[in-house]
């Protein structure tokens, strides 16, 4: 009994308009590495905040290692011993490194913050981790996934009891992913309790020791995970609802000729040289490691970076946008990978987001014209199959796939012929990726070229004809056909083997 | 209905608001219901009103314009200065108009293209445009010999003072264009989120420049007006008016952080303040008193605001 | 028989006008009336608003200090056709227009304000032999009436010394900023000898500045207005200030009352012009300032 | 050495600028150079400095106060209330001091508690402060009787003038503040983030409380002094130094959207205002052109500072 750190009775929480979660019941012991999963809008995100002391619960009670009642805030949360990576990134751009991994805890000496002690402590906990970060380097300028890391240094740092990471890997690749997941395992081998919210399956078998499934707000189901299969996962997370199994192209399919390429396109600094080709009527993945370029490869294609060198071709005429109005005049547009700060206005409407790009095509003299508008919205809305009370709600209402729907639903408003999809599936959860890889299959056989950027290789066999590897600012390979299998990517995207 | 009053918390409190003001004051201070008074609200109302409703666009889109107290003073001077060198008034009017809208222009293209704050560049204009009225008149009023045009100012048309219906009638063209062009919706957009509207190829820098431009206008047009009242431009005219117009339209329920507000709710904001700065003076409150009167009714009405939306959402 | 309402408007809240309230209010409950009040804030559009909500109300007669002879007409027009009377007190309306619209003025000569206190200076410099002092100016010049002091002080010096020489000539009316003007004046210009403000807070600046800037015994103010910071110097320091010319606030407001009544009581006034007299002190004569103070123990001119 | 300069592009910037503004000045503007008038300079720009340290703390972490120049006449008026009812001087201005802490905690409160937005807590506070004054003074100055308190203001220690001497050594205080206290770095991080500051434990509506404490009492003691330097207390005094000492501490390259900014340049943005409204009235330019000239070299100023440090990072 004294191995247990949680215990969480009977909690209910509601927002306005949902009620997140409905009488849940939840224990973790030491040692353990529970894995919590469930759709998007699941409640995970809001039981672990009600644990961390970040929200409190409308009913219910808690215990945290033997200390009885709710958590009244962060703060509290932290002194009883609970470390959370939180899904929203929590980095203070204009600090350092090492401030942002002390946040709150400098180490102090005579009252005054000791700077040599804190960029040293800073410099070992990042060393110990294999994290490669400068800690004097100002947060702004590292990537996002690099304060991902950052946000990990921090929560490990506090040597907590309870570790709680809340998709902790969606903007990581797979180097990194291996990282945590030895710091994982040996943080709980030394008898931390380890709760891990991933919408990744293969990283749950390997790491997790027991998994607890929520669905809408409800505790469905916790067991030993080898007690349950992918697919009862999966069952038990989405309920009725049903996946699709696989969206590639059926056997015989024919790519239409080459709509959009590239010949030693230069986007500076990641991507040096780059050559290739985008068909009508295929789905093509660009596969690369972390910081590779891809988005940045991507940008250049819609006119937000100008290529430092290189030519570019839009069905034969030469195309060099100038920005990124031009590029959408010319039929190539592209939904950006970080959804809240990018891709969507979330606290205008549904309807409003999803006109956002192609005004033109509902507006007379700049004029509104709500019939049309309305029709587009309803046929987006049944296109994309977005749950929604009605359409002219916030977005901010939404789930994180269904918001993700919204924002493609909008680029395809903008009647592309080339669609980009950076990371669209980041932090969505499976039922919902199932349906983007459906759209996405459905765009193809329209006669679309639809890009997919994605950094979980295993999503490019789900969908992919072909796949891009792009590496050291080259495209040094393609994979096709059956070939697109997630170790043949691996293999490639790291440089162990290249594929002919 | 309840959904339709709930989705309206903001403008239904300030009704309610209004009509607690007015019962009070209806109490208190004598002859405050009369037509006559009532009217004269109105017109004062009018030159906060009509910049209001390009203030509302400004703080909707992010951005905040404090410039425009001495963009009136300074339309006056020019509009007073233009008519004393012989220019046609119609003419004088056109100029003026076009000149507060290059102003607003230059100042929303610094905010759009150089990234300096609009608080920056806009109280930069605000101690320019002061001193360059007082440079070209020496600080005296210059008077407008036209008793026609001083109608405009403190006249009324079917006993309605033409302030105030040059005030409602762009009340309804700002409703339209908040709520029914692709240019208003994109001002919300870009102060929702200025990122996500500038990768939906909305025009950002073009829109955040318009808004600026529309609210140079717009105090143009207002200093206009108050020449024409005056009879005369004045460089010392509308001082501190860019913080009455700021309090009305946040109190208004506009959010000063981009991306919420309505054109009612401004309406209703301008005429909650208009009717309390009358009520004050009817009362024959000290009038050393009536600024601490003023601070507070607007901390409350903005305090109130907020925390009954935040009721209702929770609900 | 029904309440007789009087609006007030006051041009802004520096001390003057202070004192202005204080006779205005005093009369008022005297006479029992009610009073509106209201601070133009020095701004001819605020007036405008306050003065027609006045008017809309209907008040029986507007005392008023006019925030600009040529802004202020269209109101005052607006309460003439309304049959309201209007009083201006301090400042007014242009001539021309104040003949028609207003029914009477109780005013101190601006012009003789500056005149006066210029007098005295030139005098002081004809005693001491000095052909050419050097003038630093602190003026209030966005006030039409602060013109008028200057120009009276500048005949009358430029009278009896010729060769005056007039240096720097700034805005120097808000309290804190006319002693940094001061200052910045004093140390960028030594040949300064004589300062002249237009104000009791440009007069105070005045004298801080030299203060502030080490040049106590070279450089001699003469100042407009009174107050008791002003009667302070003249007693403490009769080196430095040696003369200020004092409006009599308080009398200006009673006097305005007595001409409002008289006027809402249909009663023919007989002076359209009521002058207030001017009061000068000179640091010579300490007794007559120790007995201003003491007759203002509140402080209030 | 070149990581040095990068990382302080923004100081560096204003150095440049302050000395091509001196060399600039002391060509044009008679005896600007001389020692007085360096230290009547200095002198001055207490008046600003003082309370721009605190506000540099509040535009860091993400607020704005334009509640600071009504504070100062308010605090000055009080102090002088005070001792003219015969409270000792030290006591009296022991209790203003204690007094601007509390208005600051109470603008805090409104703004840490109910979310209030820190315009317009302090837009309220600007109104009804320098009301209260004004109702206690009527309107006109209280003389303090005390001339060994009135060499505060306008006295010198060792030929420096005692308000720039509490400045300096203000300066001092805040600097360590700002970079070697757990609260100051915690402004920081609640300005860049409030809400990973938050998740981090920071207690952020204490530090925004705090925050808008400290500028209270900082805006009392710019009053006290400018009480001693005028011999009494002036609801009339003040007027316009929030703007002042947001310029300056916006030039000085603070952010105004919270989490940037570091003393150093505060005090070199002081200083560079400081130097240009002394030079202009040494040059005898026209008053009324002087406003138009501090529009400009502000704004050109800012966008300097913007430009240039763009420049740096994107090297
Ligand atoms: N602050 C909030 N205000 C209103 N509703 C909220 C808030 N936070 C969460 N919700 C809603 O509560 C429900 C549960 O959300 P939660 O974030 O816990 O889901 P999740 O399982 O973490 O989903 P995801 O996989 O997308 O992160 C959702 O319907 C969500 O929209
Ligand atoms: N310091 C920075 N300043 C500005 N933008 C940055 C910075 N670091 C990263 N970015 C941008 O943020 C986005 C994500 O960066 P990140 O390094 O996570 O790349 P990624 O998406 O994982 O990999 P890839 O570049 O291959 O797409 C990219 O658009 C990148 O250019
Ligand atoms: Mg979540
Ligand atoms: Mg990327």
């Amino acid at each position: 009994m004294q191995q247990r750190l949680i215990e969480m009775r009977g909690i209910s929480k509601a927002y306005p308009g949902v009620t997140a979660l409905r009488n849940v019941d939840f224990e973790l012991s030491r040692g353990e590495v529970r894995a919590l999963l469930g759709k998007n809008g699941a409640g995970k995100s809001t039981l672990i905040k009600i644990m961390a002391g970040v929200e409190t619960p409308d009913s219910g009670d808690i215990d945290v290692d033997g200390r009885k009642g709710a958590l009244r805030s962060p703060a509290e949360g932290i002194k009883a011993g609970i470390a959370t990576v939180h899904q929203e990134l929590s980095i203070i751009p204009e600090m350092s490194v090492a401030e942002n991994i002390f946040l709150g805890r400098w180490p102090r000496r005579a009252g005054s913050i000791d700077w040599n002690t804190l960029n040293a402590e800073a410099a070992a906990i990042l060393a110990q981790l294999g994290f490669n970060i400068d800690p004097r380097v100002s947060a702004s300028q590292i990537s996002v996934a690099q304060r991902q890391l950052v946000e990990i240094a921090r929560a490990i740092s506090k040597g907590a009891k309870v570790l709680i990471l809340d998709e902790p890997t969606s903007s990581l690749v797979t180097q990194e992913v291996e990282v945590l997941l030895a710091v994982i395992q040996r943080l709980s081998a030394a008898g931390v309790g380890i709760i891990y919210i991933s919408h990744r399956m293969d990283e749950i078998r390997r790491i997790a020791t027991s998994v607890t499934v929520l669905r809408d707000g409800t505790h469905i189901r916790t067991a030993p995970v080898d007690e349950v299969s992918n697919s009862d996962i999966v069952k038990l997370m989405l309920g009725d609802a049903t996946t699709a199994s696989s969206h590639r192209a059926p056997a015989g399919h024919v790519a239409g000729k080459a709509i959009l390429s590239a010949t030693n396109l230069a986007v500076l600094p990641r991507v040096t040289s780059a050559s290739f080709e985008v068909r009508a009527g295929e789905v093509l993945g660009i596969a690369g490691v972390l910081g590779s370029g891809r988005t940045e490869l991507l940008q250049a294609l819609v006119g937000l970076r100008r290529p430092a060198s290189g030519q570019m071709t839009l069905e034969g005429a030469a195309y060099a946008p100038k920005d990124l109005r031009a590029a959408l005049a010319a039929g190539v547009f592209m939904t950006p990978e970080d959804r809240r700060h990018e891709g969507a206005v979330t606290m205008l409407g549904i309807d409003e987001n999803l006109v956002m790009a192609s005004w033109a095509s509902v507006s007379k003299f700049g004029i509104i014209q709500s019939g049309k508008m309305n029709q587009t919205v309803n046929q987006s809305i049944a296109q994309l199959g977005v749950k929604l009370a009605r359409p002219g709600e916030a977005l901010a209402n939404l789930s994180g796939g269904n918001q993700q729907k919204v924002v493609i639903g909008k680029a395809l408003n903008a009647k592309p012929k080339v669609l980009l999809l950076d990371e669209p599936t980041r932090g969505v959860d499976v039922g919902a990726k199932g349906q983007i890889y459906a759209l996405m299959r459905d765009l193809a056989t329209q006669g679309l070229a639809v890009v997919f950027v994605s950094g979980e290789l295993e999503e490019f066999p789900e969908v992919c004809d072909r796949v891009l590897i792009l590496r050291d600012g080259q495209i040094t390979g393609e994979v096709t056909g059956d070939d697109v299998r997630t170790q043949v990517l691996l293999d490639a995207t790291m440089g162990e083997r290249r594929p002919a | 209905m309840s959904s339709f009053l709930s989705g309206r918390a903001n403008e239904v409190g300030l009704v309610v608001g209004i009509v607690v003001l007015y019962a009070f004051l209806a109490f208190m201070a004598p002859n405050f219901l009369t037509p006559a008074n009532q009217l004269n609200i109105l017109r004062d109302a009018a030159f906060v009103g009509i910049i209001a409703w390009g203030m509302t666009l400004v703080l909707i889109s992010g951005e905040i314009d404090i410039s425009v107290g001495p963009h009136v003073a300074f339309a006056g001077v020019v509009l007073a200065k233009l008519a004393a060198s012989g220019v046609p008034l119609p003419m004088a009017v056109l100029l003026v108009l076009v000149l507060g809208a290059f102003i607003g222009t230059v100042a929303g293209f610094l905010r759009a293209r150089f990234e300096v704050p609009s608080f920056i560049v806009t109280l930069s204009l605000w101690l320019a445009l002061r001193g360059i009225a007082q440079v070209i008149s020496n600080a005296v009023p210059i008077v407008i010999m036209d008793f026609d045009f001083q109608r405009f100012g403190s006249g009324a048309l079917f006993g309605i003072p033409i302030p105030a219906i040059i005030m409602l009638v762009l009340f309804v063209v700002f409703t339209f264009i908040a709520t029914r062009t692709v240019f208003g919706r994109s001002v919300y957009a870009v102060g929702g989120n200025a990122e996500a509207a500038r990768l939906s190829g909305i025009p950002v820098a073009k829109v955040r420049t318009i808004v600026f431009a529309i609210s140079g206008v717009l105090a143009a047009l207002t200093g206009i007006l108050m020449a024409s009242r005056l009879g005369s431009g004045n460089s010392g005219a509308a001082t501190g008016l860019e913080f009455d117009i700021i309090a009305a339209v946040v109190v208004g329920g506009t959010s000063l952080f981009g991306g919420r507000g309505t054109m009612l709710g401004t309406l209703l904001g301008v005429m909650f303040i208009g009717a309390l700065v009358n009520g004050l003076v009817l009362m024959g409150v000290d009038p050393f008193a009536q600024g601490i009167v003023r601070g507070f009714v607007i901390l409350a009405a903005v305090m109130i605001n907020i925390i009954s939306i935040r009721r209702v959402r929770s609900r | 028989q029904e309440e007789i309402s009087i609006g007030a408007l006051y041009l802004d809240a520096q001390g003057f006008y202070g004192g202005i309230k204080k006779g205005i209010e005093a009369g008022a409950s005297d006479e029992n009336l009610r009073l509106l009040g209201q601070n133009s804030q020095g701004d001819a559009s605020r007036e405008a608003q306050f003065a027609s909500t006045l008017i809309s109300s209907g008040v029986d007669a507007i005392i008023m200090s006019p925030v600009s002879a040529t802004a202020s007409v269209p109101v005052v027009r607006q309460a003439f056709e309304a049959g309201i009377p209007v009083i201006c007190y301090n400042t007014c309306i242009s001539d021309e227009f104040a003949k028609q619209y207003v029914a009477a003025l109780v005013t101190t000569d601006q012009y003789k304000l500056g005149h006066d206190v210029g007098v005295v200076a030139g005098q002081y410099f004809v005693d001491k032999g000095v052909t050419a002092p050097r003038f630093g100016i602190l003026n209030c010049d966005v006030y039409e009436a602060c013109v008028e002091r200057k120009a009276g002080f500048k005949a009358a010096v430029e009278e009896l010394v010729p060769g005056v020489i007039w240096g720097a000539d700034q805005a120097g009316f808000e309290p804190g900023k006319s002693t940094e003007t001061a200052t910045t004046m004093l140390t960028g210009d030594s040949e300064i000898v004589a300062m002249f403000a237009t104000t009791d807070n440009g007069t105070v600046g005045a004298v801080q500045g030299i203060q502030a800037s080490g040049r106590e015994g070279k450089v001699v103010v003469f100042g407009n207005d009174m107050s008791a910071q002003l009667a302070q110097y003249l007693i403490n320091s009769p080196d430095t200030l040696i003369a200020t010319n004092g409006q009599q606030p308080q009398e200006m407001g009673r006097d305005s009352i007595k001409v409002a009544l008289a006027a809402v009581r249909g009663e023919t006034i007989e002076n359209y012009l009521t002058t207030v007299p001017t009061e000068l002190f000179l640091s010579a004569n300490p007794d007559q300032v120790k007995a201003w103070l003491e007759a203002h123990a509140d402080g209030i001119p």
